[in-house]
């Protein structure tokens, strides 16, 4: 079996750090780990968008976005909402503790054609995790780039992720940012209402910019009949797709759509060939 | 398992106000008995599922024991009805599918019966013996 | 290499001489599937098709990626596959290897089924014996369809003919060259015969010309929901359908041993799509159906340029409510135009 | 919130008790190496004090947040490490123990194997540690009152000694009067104290004291909630006379039309009354009442010109507008005591009680001695000029009693004492009497019984053993046939008077509070106590208490020692003021619930309701546990097909895991 | 037997009731002897509906498993009944549901087909094979009539009716809004040869039996997705936490999902036959099943399915129950 490259083998990888991110029954937790294997850390590259099977031996994988840039450094981070058995028990992990580890699957975001355009996040609740790797991509490379801005939303303040990088953000004058939560909550000094009524209030400009929106599939279908509103092509608008995996190589068959496999030509899409996909926002 | 003698592993659910307590008499009155049998202890025999006995098969048990507080003892009335019924019931189909009979034992017995249950854990253990090691469905025979 | 012929009595002997494991349809329970055998073992091939395609043998129901101890990172990978040899694979179910390959070899190759396919002999059966349900010819298929094959046996009634197909194909006649012996034109003249009033007993046809369009144009069609609501989404048309190759992937424990395994799963399983947040983007057996329907007719057809659809009549035959393929196309067809 | 488990595994060497037999370092050095532990220690004795705080100190130091503790069995020192934990700030039911005592150390000799099955038992518990979880011990307030159904002598008496303790007490009672059976009885064995005498001061005390809440003629409709916080609604039926304004004078009952057509319950049908009646002198309350169903006004609309009974009626009392009124209040504990109707006579037709007039019940016979009677105490048979007085008496005990034929397996307790009361007065009322008694057995066992039968026998009254098999008439006679079995000779025996000693049965509508009470019924169809010995008074309810013969025949007695006991428990409840509701009780994912309602059937406590909710826009029905009721047994666990209903502490995930480490470590 | 004029008549009449959604039924299928069931919503598609001894579909599993859609906030659901048609098996279905409460009766509306067998199509195939042009089938006296697409054939009932039907007891719907024809003499003889035969077996010979039945489940899950009783949102089967039983296929687990889904039928299974008309690989589900419906029958006197005020078999209890297997 040594022969072929074998996909379904993990690397076994330790966890240097966890932050919980937000709490409750859907919290969510980040986790910085490192692959155990030198060379393959080493040799290992990522883009951003793109994901990874992570998981427990013993109790089973689950597909997670990379939270992180390449830039960043040698380390691998994933946010994680707290949601079936894997998840569970990912939760339950601490600094020292192993999980297995394989990928990086799937596309990316094409960060090489969009230099020299502005970027515009959307993000709603855990969707900012597959954002943020473009967002620190960008950070990283700011010459490459023009502006910069990230919206982002959450039901309350308390389920907003990054919330100690957003703050960051502040000291910096080439990024903006804007956030909202859905009620109203006392100290509260940002956008009340929902991430698409945020959108159209900043009211970005379409012009020479790229718009990429992750989160829940109603945000996700307002934002992008704001954008439309917004004169935004369907070309200048991305999304990622998040379906069922379960091998992340295009074999096991359930994250499809239409003819795609979310988990090799995505998950990261250009509207201009989701809207022709039925199924693609189901 | 050759020269030695087989050593069947049981596990019991034990009700917490009789049987669990039985056998906590027999402890106190020092009563010997074989060690094979491990206890699980759960509030009223109402509380085992049928389908544990299934699983205690399939994950190394020899044998499985579930005992309770005599018909109209159990300390919530009516537990032990339905495990009786319930069981009566897993016992048919476990005896129909060719489980040997001896694998998968009841009894009753009181908080005041300490020698009663080592007579219990005694058979329960003999039967398990005679039965032989599980194999028909244990899930680490399994070979592929 | 040329054909060559063998006794029916002769047939252990030819097993004999090759020195692999050997795989043939025996009953298990009341039905047939494909088991190791021994040379020895009375092999009896007059049948229609297994309701077990051969695809189990080189994509098990269940087959462990790795094993590893409770509690411990260790990752321990199988043992390398051994040389097999499937026998009496039908001209339908070896078209579908063919097909399952694609899938299993673009961009990534999957080291187990790739593991096992290559050292795997495919020995087919041509099909005398057709029933209603198979349609093979209106897929690119035949009763003595070669594709997939390693190597095809027809029964000449005395004998069978062998003709290998494939560099594997000779090589067993080579190792069994001893017991063989040459065929004559006649023998060959007679299969041919054979082959063809077999393709003639096909009753069920269906055009899948432009099929791959019409469907993605009928997506929202009424016909989904009219035709799929009796569907049970019991998994019984994907298991057993010899392109199907879904699969789910899992931690089990055995003991201190746990392994990641994959499993058969299927796609009208209601929990197949269904997310962690409860959120499923094909809530009913209409969506199910018509995703079915869709990858073999459709998707796959975009994707690797095949249908991935034998006419094997497996989902046909065994679906408990009738829910009938050829009938969905045929609705497809008609609607479309 | 997920926390990361840090077991911490406790050995104890129980002195030597364990670590004679069990090799307790190498059980703790095995348990270091389990998943998650994070420390395993062993000492000589856990329960100690110095043990106790290594455990705290551990969890303090070590972060840890489960807890196993190897030593004796749970049901011993469960409570005190819940304690140790919960005082080093650790929920409670993070504690696990492996018992390696009794079922283990002490049991076996073997020191390996000993030391084996300890490990087992260690990495078992462990697994279950991983995945408890927290859970709260709830109390909640107790309501500071009581609702007592049924005004005999049981709820008369349970309701004056709460009231004596000052709480407060709603009485309700079906009939127009408080008072029982026991009102209807003459004088009582065995020391033959008039029943009335007795009785009437304590009615008197039931209706006069401040804290007791009187609610005559009236229903309880439905009781909701739970121990503590129980929602009754009574049903105040209409008496169509104003409480107030009667003042019992009874001129009313003299004028009704129907005085005297009406056969009076209190008189088993011996004597006659009005449709507006008093159903017998000593009532309380001492006020009238219209039997809406007899009375010609309520049932036809019209009587005669006017009613007599309106026009008589000097305080203008009569009220036929009255209506039913619903009264709400709150209870914390409630106490059943609705008592027993006699076994109906006419279901043993063999013996002629329809048939012949001479063939009466010992109740009716206590109404005939008695001097309140329909008789005045004259015991006269027949009516008018045909009236007779017996010489010739048979009893016949064990009627409907000790009798599968009729469904009544068990024995009534009071008939052979009340017929051996009654042969008594008949001697005394009818000197020249002739009694004997026909029986299965005496059973004499109270205090003083066995020296009463003993003086009736004395007396003269004959005891001849043997089960009649028919009573007939033979010219002016009855024959009672039997079979003496002690001279194995048959009896013809020719008498006037036949007294069917008839036994105890429960309340006809006892369904109605069954169902308004969630009560179970024993086989003998009556209340079933929670535990037949060491409960007596208390129900699976909790908060609910029986007393008297409605949980089953009883003497007047043991029926007062009961309402005592009935009325301490409630008193136990009221007084402390808070409950503690059980934390390790079952809960429903009601996600996955189908609703079939088995676990609703199953739970002896009638702990879970189906409700129904709004799945996406789709109505559904799903279970739903109250936790003050369930008692945490898990017999609704098991019977959950869907795994929907799961015991805190001994879930399925729970449980599995642990079956598959005590498999595997084999 | 039930006239089809008469049938199509009740079916419109019923499916233009306003408090009538939808009425299940059965139609001629894709080809052959094939049946399959059907949803009339319009009148004028009763003219499909059939009844012969070719339903052999319980079409009272369609009462539970319909997927409801999350409706959009603020729409009522349609509870407008559900007219279904049912043989006396499926009636029998009809009522252990209600006993479960799986579905309300003023939701329902019954049509109740007395019926003299239907057949096991997997005897009829066999018998005429290759045969793609529909085929009807009607009752005969003691046989089954075909109309073949080469002329009328007429077979004894026994060479092809279904083996429960040949045992059949309830011929006659137990509960219905309306029957369709006659009242037919029960047969069956409640013997349960089938179960005695394997219990004379020894335990070994049992064993060996079923294992090889077992092996060669492929978990399809096909006799739980159709059986009417089982109808959990989550089948415990699937639930990976905690996991029961592991989704892989091998004795271990196939035995112990196939004593599970026995086990959770026990006094609920109404012997309709279909978990083993649907198996794609044969096991013989009704000797697991008819099993527990002898153990229930001799041991509680029960039979699911009957009465609809019983209450569930494993949800109550006498204090007398048997008890002789305990120590
Ligand atoms: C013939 C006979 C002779 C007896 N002689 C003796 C004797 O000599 N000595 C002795 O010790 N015992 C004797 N007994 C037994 C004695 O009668 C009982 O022990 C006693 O009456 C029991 O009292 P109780 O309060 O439990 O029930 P009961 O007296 O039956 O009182 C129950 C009360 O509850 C009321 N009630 C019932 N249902 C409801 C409801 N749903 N809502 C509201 N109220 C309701 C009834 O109307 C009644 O007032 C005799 C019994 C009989 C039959
Ligand atoms: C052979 C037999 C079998 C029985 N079987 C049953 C049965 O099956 N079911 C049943 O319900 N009942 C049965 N009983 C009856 C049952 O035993 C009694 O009802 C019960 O024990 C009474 O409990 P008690 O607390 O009143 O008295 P006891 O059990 O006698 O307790 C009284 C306690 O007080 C102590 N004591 C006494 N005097 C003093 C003093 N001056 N100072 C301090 N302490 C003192 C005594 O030492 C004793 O510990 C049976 C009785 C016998 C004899
Ligand atoms: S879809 Fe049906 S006919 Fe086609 S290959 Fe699969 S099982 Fe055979
Ligand atoms: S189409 Fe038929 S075989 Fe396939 S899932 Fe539906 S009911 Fe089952
Ligand atoms: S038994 Fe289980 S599924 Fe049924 S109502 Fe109770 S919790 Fe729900
Ligand atoms: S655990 Fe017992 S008491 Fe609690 S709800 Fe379940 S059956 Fe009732
Ligand atoms: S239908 Fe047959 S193969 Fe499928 S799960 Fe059931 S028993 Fe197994
Ligand atoms: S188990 Fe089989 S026979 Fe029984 S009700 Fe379900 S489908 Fe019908």
């Amino acid at each position: 079996m040594k022969e072929i490259a074998n996909p379904y083998k993990p690397e076994i990888a330790t966890i240097e750090d966890t932050w919980q991110e937000t709490y409750g029954d859907r919290a969510i937790k980040t986790f910085k780990v490192v692959l155990d294997d030198e060379e393959i850390r080493e040799n290992w590259s990522h883009r951003p968008g793109q994901c990874a099977m992570i998981g427990i031996l013993g109790v089973g994988e689950s597909m997670i976005s990379i939270s992180c840039s390449p830039t960043e450094g040698k380390f691998l981070r994933f946010s994680v909402m707290r949601a079936g058995k894997v998840t569970q028990a990912l939760h339950e992990l601490e600094p020292g503790d192993k999980m297995t580890v394989r990928g990086p699957y799937g596309n990316s975001f094409p960060v090489d054609d969009w230099k020299g355009k502005n970027i515009l996040t959307i993000g709603g609740g855990i969707g900012q995790a597959p954002l943020r790797p473009i967002i620190e991509y960008v950070k990283a490379n700011r010459a490459d780039y023009k502006g910069l801005s990230l919206i982002y939303g959450a039901r309350t303040s308390a389920d907003l992720c990054f919330k100690d990088e957003f703050k960051a953000l502040d000291e910096r004058d080439d990024v903006n940012y804007h956030l909202s939560i859905d009620i109203e909550e006392e100290g509260w000094e940002h956008y009340v209402g929902f991430v698409p009524s945020l959108l159209m209030e900043v009211d970005p400009s379409p012009e020479n910019t790229i718009a990429i929106t992750c989160g829940p599939p109603v945000m996700i279908n307002f934002v992008l009949q704001n954008l439309k509103e917004l004169n935004f092509t369907d070309e200048q608008i991305y999304t990622t797709l998040e379906n069922r995996m379960k091998c992340g190589i295009g074999k096991c068959g359930r994250c499809n759509v239409a003819h795609l496999y979310v988990c090799k030509d995505g998950p990261v899409f250009s509207y201009a060939t989701l809207k022709s996909i039925p199924e693609a926002f189901a | 398992m050759s020269e030695q003698q087989f050593e069947p592993s049981v596990i019991a659910f034990l009700c917490n106000w009789c049987s669990y307590a039985g056998a906590d008499l027999a402890g106190t009155s020092r009563i010997q008995y074989p060690t094979n049998l491990d206890i699980i202890r759960v509030m009223c025999s109402g509380r085992v599922n049928p389908l544990f006995i299934v699983n205690a098969l399939q994950q190394g048990a020899d044998g499985v024991l579930v005992s309770g507080c005599h018909p109209g003892d159990c300390h919530y009335m009516e537990g032990n009805f339905y495990a009786r019924r319930r069981f009566t019931l897993m016992n048919e189909l476990l005896n129909y599918v060719g489980v040997d009979a001896k694998r998968f034992n009841m009894s009753w017995v009181s908080a005041s019966e300490g020698a009663k249950w080592k007579d219990v854990v005694e058979e329960v253990v003999e039967n398990a013996k005679e039965a032989g090691p599980f194999e028909q469905f244990r899930r680490n025979k399994i070979n592929w | 290499m040329e054909r060559m012929k063998i006794g029916k009595e002769k047939f252990g002997d030819f097993l004999a001489a090759l020195d692999k494991q050997l795989y043939a349809p025996q009953k298990v329970g009341e039905t047939l599937r494909f088991v190791p055998i021994t040379p020895e073992d009375k092999l009896d091939l007059e049948f229609s098709n297994t309701t077990v395609p051969p695809k189990s043998v080189l994509f098990p129901q269940t087959e462990t990626l790795y094993r590893y101890e409770l509690g411990k990172t260790d990752l321990n990978l199988p043992d390398d596959e051994a040389e097999k040899v499937l026998l009496g694979v039908r001209p339908c179910d070896a078209r579908a290897m063919a097909i399952v390959d694609d899938l299993f070899s673009w961009d990534y190759n999957d080291p187990y089924y790739q593991g096992k396919r290559e050292k795997t002999t495919v020995v087919g059966l041509a099909c005398s014996d057709p029933e209603v349900n198979c349609f093979c010819t209106s897929v690119g298929g035949g009763p003595a369809s070669t594709e997939g094959l390693d190597l095809l046996l027809t029964d000449l009634g005395e004998v069978y003919l062998l003709q290998p197909l494939t560099e594997k194909g000779n090589n067993l006649c080579r190792e069994a060259a001893e017991v063989l012996e040459q065929a004559t034109e006649e023998d060959a003249a007679a299969a041919e015969k054979l082959h063809q009033e077999a393709a003639g007993k096909i009753v069920r046809k269906v055009d899948t010309e432009g099929v791959t369009e019409k469907l993605m144009e009928l997506w929202d069609h009424s016909l989904w929901q009219d035709l799929s609501r009796a569907c049970l989404g019991c998994g019984t048309c994907t298991f057993l359908c010899p392109t199907c190759y879904c699969f789910d992937i899992q931690d089990e424990a055995e003991g201190l041993e746990g392994r990641r395994c994959r499993v058969w799963d299927s796609c009208m399983f209601a929990e197949y799509t269904l997310h962690a947040s409860g959120h499923n983007p094909r809530p009913t057996v209409r969506e199910r159906t018509r995703n079915r329907v869709n990858h073999k007719y459709s998707y796959f057809a975009t994707k690797f340029g095949k249908i991935a659809c034998v006419g094997c009549g497996r989902c046909i035959n065994l679906c408990p409510v009738n829910i009938d393929i050829l009938n969905i196309l045929a609705e497809v067809i008609k609607e479309a135009i | 919130m997920n926390n990361k488990p840090k077991i911490g595994v406790y050995v104890c060497h129980c002195g030597i008790n364990i670590s004679h037999t069990v090799d307790v370092e190498a059980v703790a050095e095995f348990a270091s190496q389990l998943p998650n532990v994070r420390v395993a220690r062993e000492y000589s004795y856990m329960c100690s004090d110095p043990g106790q705080a290594l455990i705290r100190e551990d969890i303090k130091n070590e972060g840890l947040n489960r807890v196993v503790v190897a030593s004796c069995s749970p049901r011993m020192h469960e409570l005190t490490f819940r304690k140790t934990l919960a005082e080093a700030g650790l929920n409670p039911y993070y504690l696990e123990m492996a018992n390696i005592r009794e079922h283990c150390s002490w049991v076996h000799g073997d020191r390996e194997k000993a030391t084996a099955k300890a490990k087992r038992l260690v990495a078992a518990a462990a697994v279950k540690a991983r995945l408890l979880e927290p859970l709260q011990e709830k109390e909640v307030d107790v309501e500071p009152a009581s609702l007592i159904i049924g005004a005999g002598i049981a709820g008369i008496q349970a309701a004056l000694d709460i009231a004596e303790a000052g709480f407060k007490v709603y009485l309700v009672e079906k009939t127009p009067s408080v008072g029982g059976r026991m009102s209807q009885l003459d004088k009582t064995f065995p020391t033959l104290d008039c029943s009335a005498c007795i009785l009437t001061p304590k009615m008197v005390d039931v209706a006069s004291h401040p804290n007791i809440e009187l609610l005559t003629y009236s229903q309880v409709e439905d009781v909701s909630g739970y121990v503590g916080n129980f929602d009754v609604k009574v049903r105040k039926k209409a008496r169509y006379v104003d409480m107030d304004k009667c003042t019992g004078c009874g001129v009313c009952a003299q004028e009704c039309r129907l005085t005297g057509r009406i056969p009076s319950e209190f008189d088993e049908g011996m004597g006659k009354r009005a449709a507006i009646y008093l159903p017998f002198p000593q009532a309380v309350p001492a006020k009238y009442t219209i039997d809406p169903e007899r009375c010609l006004m309520l049932t036809r609309g019209k009587c005669g010109k006017s009613p007599k009974c309106v026009d008589a009626c000097g305080t203008g009392a009569i009220n036929f507008e009255q209506e039913d009124e619903i009264v709400e209040f709150k209870v914390g504990s409630i106490i059943v005591a609705t008592g027993f109707d006699v076994f109906d006579a006419s279901r043993k037709p063999e013996y002629g009680y329809n048939d012949y007039e001479n063939v009466i019940t010992g109740l009716e016979l206590e109404r005939l001695v008695s001097a309140s009677g329909p008789t005045g105490g004259d015991i006269l048979i027949g009516k008018g000029d045909d009236a007779y007085v017996p010489k010739d008496i048979a009893f016949i005990k064990c009627v409907g009693s000790r009798d599968k034929s009729v469904g009544n397996e068990y024995c009534s307790r009071v008939c052979c004492m009340y017929t051996a009361k009654l042969a008594h007065l008949l001697t005394e009322k009818i000197p020249d009497a002739n009694v004997r008694v026909y029986y299965m057995d005496v059973r004499a066992f109270g205090k003083g019984f066995e020296e009463f039968y003993d003086r009736v026998r004395r007396e003269g009254v004959r005891y001849i053993r043997g089960n009649p098999s028919e009573v007939f008439k033979r010219g002016d006679k009855l024959v009672v046939k039997a079979e003496n079995t002690l001279t194995s000779t048959p009896v013809e025996d020719e008498v006037d008077l036949v007294v069917l000693a008839v036994g105890l049965e429960p309340r006809r509508d006892a369904r109605e509070i069954i169902d308004i009470l969630r009560l179970s019924q024993s086989g003998d169809r009556f209340y079933m106590e929670a535990h037949p010995k060491l409960a007596p008074v208390d129900t699976a309810t909790d908060g609910v208490f029986l007393a008297g013969c409605a949980q089953g025949p009883k003497d007047i007695p043991d029926t007062v020692a009961q309402a005592k006991g009935a009325a301490s428990s409630a008193l136990v409840l009221l007084s402390s003021g808070k409950v503690k509701v059980q934390a390790q009780v079952s809960h429903i994912n009601e996600d996955t619930c189908r609703g079939c309602g088995y676990c609703v059937e199953i739970c002896p406590y009638s702990a879970i309701e189906l409700v129904t909710v709004n799945q996406f826009g789709h109505e559904a029905l799903v279970a739903r546990v109250n936790d003050a009721l369930c008692k945490g047994c898990g017999a609704c666990v098991a019977g959950c097909f869907s795994g929907s209903a799961q015991q805190k502490s001994f879930m399925d995930g729970q449980i599995l895991p642990q079956i598959a480490a005590l498999g595997v470590m084999r | 037997m039930v006239d089809l004029e008469k049938l199509r008549t009740v079916a419109k009449e019923t499916i233009s009731r306003d408090d009538v959604k939808y009425l299940i039924g059965w139609r001629q299928g894709t080809y052959g002897f094939r049946v399959t069931p059907c949803f009339i919503e319009e009148p004028g598609e009763a003219e499909q509906l059939i009844f012969s001894p070719l339903c052999t579909n319980n079409l009272a599993s369609y009462l539970i498993v319909t997927e409801k859609l999350p409706l959009p906030r603020g729409e009522k659901p349609d509870t407008r009944k559900v007219a279904v048609m049912v043989k006396g098996c499926d009636s029998r279905a009809v009522v252990q549901q209600l006993i479960e409460q799986g579905i309300k009766r003023e939701e329902l509306y019954i049509i109740g087909c007395p019926c003299e067998g239907v057949l096991d199509l997997k005897k009829v195939e066999a018998k005429f094979p290759h045969i793609l042009d529909p085929v009807a089938a009607q009752w005969g006296k003691d046989k089954i009539i075909f109309q073949l697409p080469e002329g009328v054939v007429e077979v004894p009932r026994e060479e092809v009716l279904a083996q429960k039907c040949l045992d059949c007891r309830d011929p006659n719907p137990v509960i219905a809004d309306i029957t369709l024809g006659e009242e037919i003499e029960a047969w069956g003889n409640g013997e349960y040869q089938d179960v005695k035969e394997l219990e004379a077996k020894s335990a070994e010979e049992r064993w060996a039996f079923w294992e090889d039945k077992f092996s060669s489940c492929i978990r399809c899950y096909s006799c739980r997705n159709v059986c009417p009783m089982c109808y959990c949102k989550d089948c415990i089967l699937d639930r990976l936490n905690p996991s029961w039983i592991y989704r892989s296929t091998n004795i271990s687990e196939n035995t112990a999902f196939h004593l599970s889904r026995a086990f959770h039928l026990a006094g609920r299974c109404i012997e309709c036959g279909e978990c083993e008309r649907v198996c794609p690989v044969d096991i013989p589900l009704m000797k697991l099943n008819q099993k527990f419906s002898k153990e229930v029958e001799e041991k509680y006197g029960y039979r699911p399915g009957i009465d609809p005020e019983a209450k569930p078999l494993q949800s109550s209890y006498r204090p007398d129950d048997k008890e002789d297997f305990i120590l």
